[in-house]
C-alpha cells in the first residue's frame, strides 16, 4: 500500500509539525503510549521514551542525530511477555528491521505496535553527538535535517556514524506510516505514506488528507541508495582486505577486552543468557596455564576472536546494520563494517535480507532439497 | 564327404566362373559335389515380388528332388546367396507352417515329388568355414598370398534374415579362410552393406551409388572377394561408369572366394576361369 | 532387548533383503541374511546416487524408533543388528519343510581369509600377482585375486577370488595377522583322477597338479577310470567328454553312481561345448575347455579343492523364507550387439556409468572416457536395450531405466558444470510413479535433451575418435557423434530363479521370473515362502522397499501363525543398560603394543607418564597381539572386575575391531557406548613405513595426542537410562478400501486389535465398482473374500459410516475420537494408518459434460459391468490418456489409466473385432510385464496416436459450433505421417487419473505432511515409503500415490509391518542420543522447532516451554546447531567436550 | 495425396477393398520406432520412409501407399527384418506390397513388375532362367528404347566373355514348368 497523505504546515518549523502530528496520533483512543526519541529534561541527551501524556511530546525529537539505543530492544521489553494495549513507536528504518527480526524470533510482538517510520537522515555516534551538540550549542535538529537533505555536511568537526554513511536502506519500508523527508520540500508540510491498512486508518482518523506522491522523492531516494550502495561496497572491499587472514582478523579485533558491550547493544542478540557467560567458557584455572605452557604466552582475556566469530555466526543472518555494536565499543573497534560485510554475504547466500519481511522464514529453519550445490554438489 | 549341389541359374550363365571355381576347389579338397537332378530356378527376387506361394513352391521343388536323391549324400550346398536364401526360406517356412507345406506338396504331387524337410540347406561359405575350416584348407595351400590385402564382402542374403553360421551384422567367417592363404584382411565397414541387388536393373543410378560406396570403402585393399553372383556382377560390372560419375578411379579386382582360395591352392588360373571376370584381374596373373 | 521366538531366512542382502531383514529383526525375530556375494548391499553398494535426491540414503532403512537396536552407521559400510546374522559368500542349496518349520541347507563358499583376523590393511592385495577385471567397477578397472569386495565396507575384510587365485602364497607371506589360510598339507589328501585318451594331456595335468602337492592318478579310457573309481575314493575327476571306449557323459553317470559325492569336471574341445553343457545337467560340477593354460587351470582346481573343504554345510531352522535374490542384467554383447558393446570401450552399461562417476570408482569420480581418459563432452543414453524388444525375447519393460538414465544425465551435467551435453534416446518415457514426472521436468529444464526414437546402431565415427549413433527422427535417418554411450540395459531373471522354482515348486512367469500369486506381489504358491524385490521383476527402490515390507509382513504372519510367539521376553540385565552418566569418568586405557614394535618407536615410559596425569584415566594397560585370537581373549580376560566405567582401546586399524566393541563391553559389564576403539598410530608404522629411531620424541607426541583426543571424547560419552514410553498395543486404520482391509488383516493376524474406520456404508472403496484387472483376475470375488475375512475377524472392529473426529498424541500413544455425537467412541492406539484412498480425477476437458458420449474410465467400467455398453452397436471408440494429468497443477502420472484403457480397448476389440479403437496417448505406461498387454493390444489392431501437451487432441461434440454431425469428432496429429487425422467416434473415454482423499485436519493433528498434490508425504519416497516423518503415522494404498490393486495391497502389508513393529511391545525405548532443552537458558525463539525435521519438538502449552518427544527425536543435532546459546544440546557432543577434544587434537606432537 | 490437401484423413475409413488386411496383420504390433528406416540403405531415396509406409498401411491409406515408390526401392537386404525390435517380417511385407503393386498394375511400379514378370516367364518356359531371352522380352514389354541401351555395355561384355549367348543354348537341358506354374496359380486363386 502506498497511499500518500499530507498535513499542511502549521507555521512553525518542521519539528513542530512533526510533534503536532505525533500528538494527534497519541490523542487517538487506540494508542495508549508512544515510544519516541525525546530530549531528556535534565541533560542534552535524546533517548527513546515511552510517552503517555501528549503534552510531553513537545520534547520529542525524532530528527535528532542521536542514536544511543536501537529501540527494537525496547519494544521487545514491552511486548515479549504480551502487552494488553496498543502503543505507537517512532523508529528509524534499522530499528524497524531489527523489530521484524525479533518478531520472527518470538522475542517481540508486532500486533500491539503501530510503527511510524522516519526517513532516516543518519545519526552520530554517542561521542560525536556530544561534539555536535557542543558545536551547535543545543540540539539543532532542524539545522541537521536541512544540512543532510541539501547534501551539506552537518558538522565541521565530526562525521555521522560509519553505519549510517554506508546505509543503503534509509527508507522505513516496514512501517505502518512513513514520515517522508527525502525529496520533499520543506515548505510543503508533512508528507505521510500509509503502508498498511492500520496506518491508513490512523491517518484517516487524525484527519490527514490524501495527496499525490511527492514528485521528486522517488528519484532522490534512488540516487541516494545508489550512492550509499557504492559506499557500502567500497567499505566491504576495504574491510575484506583488512580481515582476510586469521592474523589480520586478530589484529582487527585486538582491542577487544571482552566487555560484551557490543552484544548488549546489538538488537539481534536476543539470548537470555549468552553462551559466553555460561560455564562453557568458565575455564578451569589450570587450563589457562596449560595453554600458556603450550604457546609460551597467552593473551588475556582469552576467547575474544572466538567471541566475535560466534556472534558473526549467530547474528550474521539477523544483522540489520544499525551500527550499535561499534557505537557501544569502548575501544573503537570498527565492528559495524565487519558485521555488515559478513552479514550481507551470509544473507545473500540464503537469499534472505534481515528485516525485509515478517513472512520470510529465517535461514536454517527451512530445509530445501536443492541448495548450495556449489558446496555439496558433485561439481564442487 | 559328399554334398548335394545346387548351382542355380546364375552359375550357368553370368556367374559361370563361380560354378567352375567352386567345383575345382572341391575337387582338390577331395569332396564330391553331386548336382541335384533337374533342379529348377529358385525364383530369385522375382517370385517373391509376384506370388507368395510361388516364392516357396519354386525352391521347394528343387528341395524335394534333393530329398528324393536319398540320405547317403549330405547337406545341400549352394554357392549363390540368393538361391541359398530362397531354398532356405522354403525349408524354414514349410517347417514352421504345416499348412504351407501341405499346399506346396499339393503343387509338387503331380510330379511325384514330396517335400519332407529332411535336408539342410548350406551356403558355400558355411561349408567352407565350418565343415572344412581354415585348418582343413591350410593343408592344401601351396602358394602364399601374402602380397595381397583382401576385403571380404559378404553381402546380405547369406547372412540375413536367417542367422545360421555368422553374425549378420559383423560377420567374420571369411577372415580365417583368407588368413589361411597368407593374405591380409582389409578391415572395413562395408562388408555387409547391400550392393543394390536387382535395383541395378530397375534403378541403376541408385544401385551404382551404393556400389560406389562399397568400392570406396575397399580402397587400400588389393581385391574384394565375394560369395554371391549378384554382388559379384554389381561390384565388377559397372566400375567404369561408377568411376566416371564419382570422378575417381574406383576400379578394383573382384573375385569369387573359391577363385581366390583356388589360387592359393595352386589351381590353374584357367581352371578357376579367372579370365571370365569382368574386373581387371591382372594383379593375379 | 526384547526378543521374540521364531526366525526367518532372507536370501539376498540387497535393498529388498535388507529391508525385510531389518523389518523382521525389529519386530523381534532372529534373521539369517544370506548372500552369495561376499558383501551385503547388492547393487546398491555400487550406486552412489539415487533419484530423486541424487544422493544415497540407504541408511534410512535403519530403525528410526528405538534406534539403538542397530549400529547407526552407513549401511554401505555394513549392518550390525542384534537380531540379524549375516552370512555372506553363502548359498542356499536346499530348503525343505513347511511354513513355520523349514530346514534350509547352506553352503559356505570359502574365502580363505579369516574375517576375525583380517584388518583390511590391503598388503595382501599389493603383493598379489594376479590381476583380473574388477566386477565391482563393472570391468572398468582391475583388481587382484585377493581383494576387498566393496571399497566402503567396514571392516575392510578381504576375500580371495577362487576363480582367479593361483595359490602362489604371496599374500600369505605378507599378511601381518596371519589371516590367510592356504595350507599345503591338506592337498596331499585331495585325490584327483585325470581321465583322458591323450597321453600328452594326462602328463601335462599330472605334472602340473602334483607339483602343487595334490595326489594325482590317471586313466586312459572310460573303463579304466571307472575301475579306479570303484577301488578307491577320489575327490575330483577331470574327465574328457570323448573317451575312446565310451561317451564321457556315460562315464560321468556311472562314476556318480559309484561315488555320489564325487566332483566331476568335464574337459572338452571347443567344438563340443554343447554336450559339455548337457553334462552339467547330468551332474557334472563344471566343464573346462581345452587346451588349458596353467594360469587358467590351477585356480579352477583350487576352487574345487577349497569348496570341498569340511564344515561348509550348515543347516538352519526357520519359520519363513524370503527370496530376494534380485535380477541379472541383459548383456548387450550377446546376440547381435548392434551397439558395439564390448567392441568400443566407450560404450558402457548404465551400471558401469554409475561406477565411472563414482568417487570410489575407477576414475575417482571424474567424467572421462574409459578408452583414453579424456574428458567427456557429449553423452548419449540408449534406452530399452534388452527391454521392450522381441528380438531379445524381452516383451517387457524394465521399469527403472527411464528414471536412472534421467538421473545419470542430470549427474553428468552436474559433474560437468552444465557443460556436458546429454541426450537420452528413448521410446515412451516411463514416469509412472508419483515424483517421476516432476523429476523429468526438472531434467528437461536443466538441459538434458530427449530424443524419442529407438536407436538403430552405434558405430565408430569415420575419424575413429568418437561414437556415431544412427537413429531416426521425423525427417528420416540421422547420425550424431558422442564421446560416451550409455546403454540402459534391461532386466533378466536371477540366476537362482529356476533353482528356487524347482526347490520349492514355485511358479515362473513366461520370462523366467519367480511369479507371485494373483493380487499379491510377494506371496507364492508355497505357504511361508515370499518374494522380495526384483526377483519377480525389476523395481525401483521405492517399490522394492514396499515389497520387502510386504514380504516381511507375510513371513512374520507365517511364523506367528505357526506358533512363533509374540510374547516379548526381556533379556537379563548385563550391564548394557548401566547408567554411567552419573559416574565420574574413570577410564581404562588399553594399548596394544604389538610385540616390541611400539616400544621401538616411542618412549613408552614418557607416554604412560603423560597419560597418567590425565585425571580421568585410572589405569593404563599394555596388551599384545590383539589381532590374534589369543591376544584378544587375553585382553578380554583382563577386563573382568576392573572398577572402570569407560574403556579406550588404542590400536592400529581400529576399523577392524569396530564390530567387536560389544564383546569388550560385555566382558567389562559396560554399555557398548562406554567402549571406544581408536587408531593411535598409523598402521603403516608396522608395515614397512616405520619412521626412524631419532623420531622417537615426535612419535611419542603423536601417540600422546591421539590418546588424549580419544580420552577427551570418551569423557563426554553419555549413556543414561533410556526413556521408556508405554504403548497402546492396537492400531487405528482410517479407510476401509482394499488397502485398509489388507492392513487390518495383517495387523490382526499378529494378534492385535484394530479399529477400522470407513466413512461409507460398506467396505471395499474403489473395488466396489472395479470389475476385472487387465490380467483377468476377478476383483469382485477378491473383494468379497476380503470383506468377509475382515468381518469374521474378532480383533478387527469395523466402524462404518464413521470418521475420526479428532486425534491427539504421538507414536505409541494416540488418542482418537471415532464417530460423532452420542455414538462417538474414544480410541487408544499405538499406530495410525491412513488408507483413505483416492477418487477418479474430475475434468472439464475434451467436451466432458457436454455429451453423454464423452465419459470417464470409471463411468465406462461401471456402464460395462452393468451391461449398458453394447460393443456390437459401436463402430468406433476413442480414448484420450493423461487428461489434466502429468502437467501442472496435477503433475504426476496416475499409473492405472493406461492399463485401464488397454483393458477396455481389448475388451471392445474382443467383443467386436470390426470395431475401431483409437488410443491417444503421451507415453504408454506399461512398466514391467504389463508391457506384454501393450503388445497384445497392438496385435489386436488397436491404433495408437501419440500426442504432446503442446498439441493436444481437439474434440468436437455433436451439435457444437452448429455442426450437424451425429458423432464425436476428435482431431489429432499423427507425427509419423506428419498430418492431422480426424476420428469419428461413438464414444470417447477419458483417462482422468486419480486424486487422493486425505483428511487434511487429521494430518495436521498427526503432524504428518501432505504433498503438493494432496497425497501423503512419505518420510522418504524411496527408503521410507509408507510412513511419515512423524513417527507412528503410516499410509497405504491410493492415499500414498496412484497404484494398482496388488500394489495397494503390498503397501498395506508394508505399512502394517511397520505398525506391528511399533505396537508389538508394551514399551518403546527412546534412543539415548537425543536432544534435551535446558529451559533456564532457553529464550523461546523457537528456531529449533522449525529446524527439527522429525516434528519432535513443540511448545508445552502449559509452561510455554519447548519439549522434546524422545521417541521422535533422532539425535540429528539440527536443533543444537541452530540454537545460539546451547539451550538445546545433544546428549553427546556438548561444547565443553568438543572444546576438550579440539584442545587435545591441537596438542603438541 | 497426403500433404497436398491439408484436410485430415477421417477415421474409421470406409473399407473399399481389403487389400491391406493380410499386411496389417503382419504389421499391427509395429510401434513406429523407425528402426526399419535407420536400417534401410535406400531410405534416403524413398519418398516415404519405411516407418511412414508401415504407418500408412496400418492406417489403411491404400492410395498413398501405392503412389509411393518406397516398396519398389526395397532391395531385399533384410536389414530391417533383422533389426525390427518387434521381430516383424518387414522384407516379406515389402514383397507383399510388390505383389499387390503388380496385381493392381500400379503405374509407378509397372517397370519393376514387368521385369519380374519377364523373368518368371522365362523360368516358366525353361525351368531355369535364360538371361538373354528374358531381357529381350523385358525390353519389348517396356517399349522404351532407352532401357536396352542402358544395359548394352554390360551385355556386350558378357557376350564377349561367352557368359551369355544370343542364341538359344541347345546344350542346356530344359525343364518346362508351365504346368507347375498353373498349379500354383490355381491354388493361390482358391485362397
Amino acid at each position: 500500500m502506498t497511499d500518500w497523505y499530507k498535513i499542511d504546515r502549521q507555521g512553525g518549523d518542521r519539528l513542530t509539525d512533526i510533534r503536532q502530528f505525533l500528538k494527534s496520533v497519541l490523542g487517538l483512543e487506540s494508542v495508549s503510549a508512544m515510544l519516541v526519541p525525546r530530549q531528556l529534561p535534565t541533560k542534552d541527551a535524546v533517548m527513546p521514551s515511552l510517552v503517555s501524556r501528549p503534552v510531553l511530546l513537545d520534547d520529542a525529537d525524532p530528527l535528532a542525530p542521536a542514536f544511543a539505543v536501537n529501540s527494537a530492544k525496547n519494544i521487545s521489553q514491552l511486548t515479549r511477555k504480551g502487552l494488553d494495549a496498543n502503543i505507537a513507536a517512532v523508529l528509524r528504518p534499522c530499528e524497524i528491521r531489527a523489530h521484524i527480526e525479533l518478531v520472527k524470533l518470538h522475542q517481540s510482538a508486532s500486533e500491539p505496535v503501530l510503527i511510524i517510520g522516519m526517513d532516516c537522515l543518519g545519526a552520530f555516534s554517542n561521542r560525536c553527538y556530544q561534539a555536535f551538540l557542543e558545536e551547535n550549542e543545543g540540539p539543532a535538529s532542524e539545522a541537521f535535517c536541512r544540512a543532510r537533505l541539501s547534501g551539506a555536511e552537518p558538522s565541521n568537526t565530526v562525521e555521522i556514524s560509519p553505519a549510517c554513511r554506508m546505509c543503503e536502506q534509509p527508507i522505513p519500508e516496514g512501517a505502518d506510516i512513513i514520515l517522508g523527508l527525502y525529496g520533499i520540500s520543506l515548505d510543503e508540510g508533512l508528507f505521510l505514506q500509509a503502508r498498511t491498512e492500520r496506518g491508513k486508518e490512523v491517518l484517516d482518523n487524525i484527519g490527514a488528507r490524501g495527496a499525490k506522491a511527492p514528485e521528486q522523492r522517488e528519484q532522490v531516494v534512488q540516487s541516494l541508495i545508489k550512492e550509499r550502495t557504492e559506499k557500502r561496497d567500497q567499505v566491504f572491499e576495504e574491510t575484506a582486505a583488512a580481515v582476510n587472514t586469521i592474523e589480520k582478523l586478530s589484529e582487527y579485533l585486538s582491542g577487544c577486552v571482552n566487555c560484551y558491550n557490543c552484544r548488549v547493544a546489538c538488537p539481534a542478540c536476543y539470548c537470555r543468557e549468552c553462551v559466553f557467560t555460561t560455564d562453557v567458557f568458565d575455564h578451569d584455572p589450570l587450563q589457562y596455564l596449560k595453554w600458556s605452557e603450550r604457546k609460551g604466552a597467552l593473551k588475556m582475556p582469552t576467547d575474544t576472536i572466538f567471541y566475535h566469530i560466534t556472534r558473526l555466526v549467530h547474528m550474521g543472518t539477523a544483522c540489520v546494520g544499525c551500527g550499535q555494536c561499534a557505537n557501544a565499543c569502548p575501544n573503537d573497534i570498527p565492528l559495524t563494517q565487519l558485521f555488515r560485510m559478513v552479514a550481507h554475504r551470509t544473507q545473500a547466500a540464503f537469499d534472505y535480507q534481515a528485516g525485509r519481511s515478517a513472512d520470510e522464514p529465517p535461514p536454517l529453519t527451512i530445509f530445501k532439497e536443492e541448495e548450495f550445490d556449489e558446496i555439496v554438489g558433485l561439481g564442487s | 564327404m559328399k554334398y548335394l549341389y545346387y548351382p542355380g541359374c546364375s552359375l550357368e550363365g553370368t556367374a559361370m566362373e563361380y560354378d567352375i571355381s567352386t567345383r575345382a576347389l572341391f575337387d582338390v579338397l577331395g569332396i564330391e559335389l553331386v548336382e541335384i537332378d533337374g533342379w529348377t530356378c529358385c525364383g530369385a527376387s522375382a517370385a517373391e515380388a509376384q506370388s507368395e506361394l510361388l516364392s516357396i513352391a519354386l525352391p521347394a521343388r528343387s528341395l524335394a528332388i534333393a530329398e528324393s536323391m536319398g540320405t547317403s549324400i549330405g547337406d545341400i550346398l549352394v554357392p549363390c546367396s540368393a538361391c541359398y536364401l530362397n531354398l532356405r526360406r522354403a525349408a524354414e517356412e514349410t517347417r514352421k507352417d504345416p499348412d504351407l507345406l501341405a499346399r506346396v506338396n499339393q503343387v509338387l504331387e503331380p510330379e511325384g515329388l514330396k517335400l519332407q524337410g529332411q535336408k539342410r540347406v548350406r551356403h558355400l561359405l558355411d561349408v567352407l568355414s565350418n565343415d572344412i575350416g581354415a585348418m582343413g584348407l591350410a593343408e592344401h595351400i601351396h602358394t602364399t598370398m601374402a602380397r595381397y590385402l583382401v576385403a571380404p564382402y559378404y553381402g546380405c542374403q547369406c547372412l540375413r534374415p536367417y542367422v545360421v553360421f555368422d553374425d549378420p551384422e559383423a560377420p567374420t567367417s571369411m577372415e580365417p579362410l583368407i588368413l589361411a592363404t597368407g593374405a591380409g584382411v582389409h578391415g572395413w565397414h562395408m562388408a555387409t552393406k547391400c550392393c543394390g541387388a536387382s535395383l541395378m536393373n530397375i534403378k541403376p543410378e541408385v544401385a551404382q551409388k551404393m556400389v560406389a560406396a562399397i568400392l570406396s570403402g575397399a580402397r587400400g585393399a588389393d581385391a574384394i572377394v565375394t560369395v554371391c553372383p549378384m554382388c559379384q556382377v554389381n561390384l565388377e560390372g559397372y566400375q567404369g561408369r561408377i568411376s566416371r560419375s564419382a570422378h575417381r578411379d574406383l576400379h578394383l579386382p573382384i573375385l569369387y572366394l573359391p577363385q581366390f582360395l583356388g589360387l592359393a591352392m595352386g589351381i590353374d588360373r584357367r581352371a578357376l576361369s579367372l579370365e571370365m571376370n569382368l574386373s581387371n584381374l591382372s594383379a593375379f596373373f | 532387548m526384547a526378543e521374540k521366538s521364531g526366525s526367518a531366512l532372507v536370501i539376498g542382502a540387497g535393498i529388498s533383503g535388507l529391508r525385510s531383514a531389518i523389518d523382521l529383526a525389529e519386530t523381534g525375530y532372529h534373521v539369517f541374511l544370506v548372500d552369495k556375494a561376499p558383501h551385503i548391499g547388492g547393487i546398491l553398494e555400487q550406486l552412489d546416487h539415487q533419484f530423486p535426491t541424487n544422493r544415497c540414503g540407504m541408511c534410512k532403512l535403519l530403525p528410526a524408533v528405538e534406534p539403538d537396536q542397530a549400529s547407526q552407521q552407513c549401511l554401505r559400510r555394513g549392518l550390525f543388528h542384534g537380531n540379524i546374522e549375516i552370512l555372506a559368500s553363502a548359498e542356499v542349496m536346499d530348503i525343505s519343510g513347511e511354513a513355520g518349520n523349514f530346514c534350509a541347507t547352506l553352503h559356505q563358499h570359502p574365502t580363505l581369509v579369516d574375517p576375525n583376523r583380517c584388518m583390511g590393511c590391503g598388503q595382501c592385495a599389493e603383493a598379489c600377482p594376479v590381476e583380473v577385471k574388477d566386477t565391482f567397477n563393472a570391468g572398468l578397472s582391475t583388481r587382484k585375486a585377493i581383494y576387498q569386495p566393496a571399497p566402503q565396507a567396514l571392516p575392510g575384510t578381504h576375500v580371495i577370488d577362487l576363480s582367479a587365485c593361483t595359490h602362489c602364497g604371496e599374500c600369505v607371506s605378507v599378511c601381518p595377522t596371519g589371516a590367510i589360510r592356504m595350507a599345503a598339507a591338506d592337498r596331499k589328501k585331495f585325490k584327483i583322477l585325470v581321465a583322458d585318451e591323450a597321453s600328452s594331456v594326462r602328463e601335462q595335468l599330472q605334472t602340473l597338479m602334483a607339483g602343487e602337492g595334490f595326489l594325482v592318478d590317471t586313466a586312459e579310457s572310460g573303463e579304466a577310470a571307472l575301475e579306479k573309481l570303484k577301488s578307491e575314493a577320489f575327490h575330483l575327476v577331470l574327465l574328457d567328454i570323448k573317451m575312446p571306449d565310451m561317451e564321457g557323459v556315460d562315464v560321468l553317470k556311472e562314476a556318480l553312481a559309484v561315488q555320489p559325492s564325487l566332483q566331476v569336471v568335464m574337459t572338452t574341445a571347443c567344438a563340443a561345448v554343447q554336450s559339455a553343457v548337457e553334462s552339467i545337467k547330468a551332474g557334472a560340477a563344471d566343464y573346462l575347455v581345452k587346451p588349458f593354460s596353467e594360469d587358467f587351470l590351477l585356480p579352477q582346481i583350487y576352487r574345487f579343492y577349497e569348496e570341498s573343504g569340511k564344515g561348509r554345510q550348515r543347516e538352519l531352522s526357520v519359520g519363513a523364507v524370503i527370496i530376494a535374490t534380485g535380477c541379472r542384467y541383459f548383456n548387450p554383447a550377446e546376440g547381435k550387439d548392434i551397439f558395439g558393446y564390448g567392441l568400443y570401450p566407450d560404450v558402457v552399461t548404465h551400471l558401469a556409468f554409475e561406477r565411472l562417476i563414482s568417487g570410489t570408482g575407477p576414475f575417482g569420480g571424474r567424467l572421462v572416457r574409459p578408452s583414453d581418459r579424456r574428458p567427456v563432452n557429449k553423452i548419449a543414453w540408449i534406452q530399452c536395450v534388452g527391454s521392450r524388444d522381441l528380438q531379445t525375447d524381452s516383451d517387457f519393460c524394465s521399469s527403472i531405466c527411464c528414471m536412472s538414465a534421467v538421473k545419470e544425465a542430470m549427474l553428468a551435467r552436474e559433474i560437468g558444470g552444465g557443460q556436458v551435453e546429454t541426450v537420452i534416446f528413448h521410446m515412451d518415457l516411463r514416469v509412472f510413479e508419483k515424483p517421476f514426472q516432476q523429476y523429468l521436468d526438472d531434467a528437461k529444464r536443466s538441459g538434458v535433451r530427449f530424443q524419442r526414437c529407438r536407436v538403430h546402431s552405434v558405430a565408430c565415427s569415420e575419424d575413429g575418435a568418437r561414437l556415431a549413433i544412427r537413429y531416426v527422427d521425423m525427417d528420416g535417418a540421422r547420425e550424431a557423434l558422442f564421446d560416451l554411450v550409455v546403454l540402459s540395459v534391461g532386466q533378466r531373471p536371477a540366476e537362482d530363479a529356476e533353482k528356487f522354482s524347482e526347490m520349492l515348486g514355485l511358479e515362473l512367469n513366461p520370462w523366467g521370473y519367480l511369479a507371485p500369486r494373483p493380487f499379491s506381489l510377494t506371496e507364492t504358491s508355497a505357504p511361508g515362502v515370499f518374494l522380495g524385490g526384483a526377483v519377480s521383476g525389476l523395481t525401483d527402490i521405492n517399490d522394492a522397499v514396499i515389497r520387502a515390507g510386504a514380504a516381511a509382513c507375510g513371513a512374520s504372519k507365517a511364523i506367528h501363525k505357526s506358533g512363533g510367539s509374540l510374547e516379548t521376553v526381556e533379556s537379563a540385565d548385563d550391564g548394557r543398560d548401566r547408567d554411567i552418566n552419573r559416574e565420574e569418568p574413570n577410564i581404562l586405557v588399553i594399548l596394544c603394543v604389538c610385540g616390541d614394535r611400539l616400544k621401538a618407536l616411542i618412549d613408552m615410559d614418557v607416554l604412560l607418564d603423560r597419560i597418567q596425569t590425565e585425571p580421568a584415566v585410572s589405569q593404563c594397560l599394555e596388551v599384545d597381539g590383539l589381532c590374534s585370537p589369543d591376544g584378544w581373549a587375553k585382553m578380554l580376560e583382563e577386563l573382568k572386575d576392573k572398577p572402570v566405567n569407560r574403556i579406550l582401546l588404542a590400536t592400529c586399524a581400529a576399523n577392524a575391531y569396530a564390530h567387536r566393541r560389544l564383546e569388550i563391553a560385555d566382558a567389562a559389564g559396560l554399555p557398548e557406548a562406554a567402549v571406544q576403539i581408536k587408531d593411535v598410530f598409523p598402521s603403516d608404522w608396522f608395515a614397512g613405513g616405520a619412521p626412524a629411531k631419532e623420531q622417537t620424541p615426535y612419535n611419542t607426541g603423536y601417540v600422546e595426542r591421539c590418546l588424549k583426543l580419544a580420552i577427551a571424547g570418551l569423557k563426554g560419552i553419555h549413556w543414561g537410562p533410556a526413556e521408556k514410553i508405554p504403548v497402546y498395543q492396537s492400531a487405528l486404520i482410517i479407510g476401509g478400501g482394499i488397502a485398509g482391509m489388507t492392513a487390518a488383516l495383517a495387523i490382526a493376524g499378529h494378534g492385535f486389535r484394530v479399529d477400522l474406520v470407513e466413512k461409507a456404508e460398506q467396505l471395499g472403496g474403489n473395488l466396489n465398482w472395479l470389475g476385472r484387472t487387465i490380467d483377468g483376475a476377478d476383483v469382485a470375488e477378491r473383494l468379497q473374500t476380503t470383506v468377509s475375512r475382515v468381518n469374521d475377524n474378532s480383533l478387527i472392529h469395523v466402524h462404518l459410516n464413521s470418521t475420526v473426529a479428532d486425534i491427539r498424541g504421538s507414536v505409541g500413544r494416540f488418542q482418537s475420537t471415532i464417530g460423532e455425537g452420542k455414538n462417538a467412541q474414544t480410541g487408544h492406539h499405538g499406530a495410525v494408518l491412513l488408507a483413505t484412498g483416492g477418487v477418479e480425477g474430475a475434468t472439464e476437458s475434451y467436451g466432458y459434460g457436454k455429451s453423454p458420449a464423452v465419459m470417464t474410465q470409471k463411468a465406462f467400467e461401471t456402464a460395462r459391468s452393468e451391461g449398458r455398453i453394447d460393443p456390437a452397436a459401436l463402430s468406433s471408440v476413442a480414448m484420450i490418456q493423461c487428461v489434466d494429468c502429468r502437467e501442472p497443477p496435477r503433475n504426476y502420472c496416475s499409473r492405472v489409466c493406461c492399463l485401464s484403457s488397454l483393458k477396455h480397448a481389448m475388451y471392445l476389440k474382443e467383443q467386436n473385432p470390426d470395431l475401431s479403437v483409437y488410443i491417444l496417448y503421451r507415453d504408454m505406461m506399461t512398466p514391467g510385464f504389463y508391457e506384454t498387454y501393450y503388445t497384445q493390444a497392438r496385435r489386436k489392431g488397436i491404433i495408437f496416436f501419440p500426442y504432446t501437451p503442446e498439441a493436444k487432441p481437439e474434440v468436437v461434440v455433436p451439435g457444437q459450433n452448429g455442426d450437424g454431425a451425429s458423432r464425436l469428432r476428435i482431431r489429432a496429429n499423427d507425427p509419423i505421417i506428419g498430418q492431422s487425422v480426424e476420428i469419428e467416434a461413438d464414444l470417447l473415454i477419458l483417462a482422468t487419473g486419480i486424486t487422493p482423499v486425505l483428511p487434511g485436519d487429521l494430518m495436521s493433528k498427526l503432524r504428518a505432511e501432505v504433498d503438493e498434490h494432496g497425497f501423503f508425504k512419505e518420510a522418504d519416497f524411496k527408503w521410507r515409503p509408507v510412513e511419515s516423518l512423524a513417527a507412528g503415522v503410516f499410509a497405504c494404498g491410493l492415499a500414498l500415490s496412484p497404484r494398482l490393486i496388488d500394489e495397494s495391497m503390498a503397501s498395506a502389508e508394508a505399512a502394517a509391518m511397520r505398525a506391528v513393529r511399533m505396537i508389538n511391545r508394551q514399551y518403546l525405548t527412546a534412543g539415548r542420543k537425543i536432544a534435551v532443552v535446558r529451559h533456564s537458558l532457553c529464550s523461546g525463539c523457537q528456531l529449533c522447532i522449525s529446524a527439527c525435521p522429525y516434528g519432535a519438538r513443540e511448545i508445552d502449552p502449559e509452561f510455554g516451554r519447548i519439549e522434546v518427544n524422545p521417541l521422535k527425536c533422532q539425535g540429528c543435532g539440527a536443533c543444537a546447531a541452530i540454537c545460539p546459546n546451547s539451550a538445546t544440546v545433544l546428549a553427546e557432543g556438548s561444547e565443553t567436550e568438543m572444546f576438550e577434544m579440539i584442545d587435545a587434537a591441537m596438542g603438541p606432537v | 495425396m497426403l500433404s497436398a490437401t491439408g484436410s485430415p484423413t477421417v477415421y474409421p475409413e470406409e473399407k473399399a477393398e481389403d487389400l491391406l488386411g493380410p499386411l496389417q496383420e503382419k504389421l499391427c504390433a509395429c510401434i513406429q520406432c523407425g528402426t526399419c528406416t535407420a536400417s534401410c540403405r535406400n531410405a534416403h531415396l524413398m519418398d516415404f520412409t519405411p516407418r511412414r509406409l508401415w504407418r500408412l498401411v496400418l492406417m489403411g491409406q491404400t492410395e498413398e501407399i501405392f503412389h509411393s515408390k518406397t516398396f519398389a526401392l526395397c532391395s531385399a537386404c533384410y536389414y530391417c527384418t533383422l533389426r525390427c525390435p518387434r521381430g516383424l517380417p518387414l522384407t516379406d511385407a515389402m514383397n507383399l506390397l510388390k505383389q499387390l503393386g503388380a496385381k493392381k498394375d500400379v503405374a509407378g511400379y509397372r517397370p519393376n513388375a514387368r521385369f519380374y514378370g519377364s523373368f518368371l516367364d522365362s523360368v516358366r518356359r525353361h525351368g531355369r532362367i535364360n538371361e538373354v531371352e528374358f531381357m529381350r522380352r523385358y525390353f519389348i514389354l517396356m517399349k522404351n528404347p532407352a532401357i536396352p541401351i542402358k544395359f548394352t555395355p554390360l551385355g556386350i561384355r558378357l557376350l564377349r566373355k561367352k557368359k551369355i549367348s544370343m542364341l538359344p543354348n541347345k546344350r542346356k537341358p530344359e525343364y518346362p514348368l508351365d504346368q507347375f506354374f498353373q498349379r500354383v496359380e490355381k491354388l493361390e486363386n482358391q485362397q
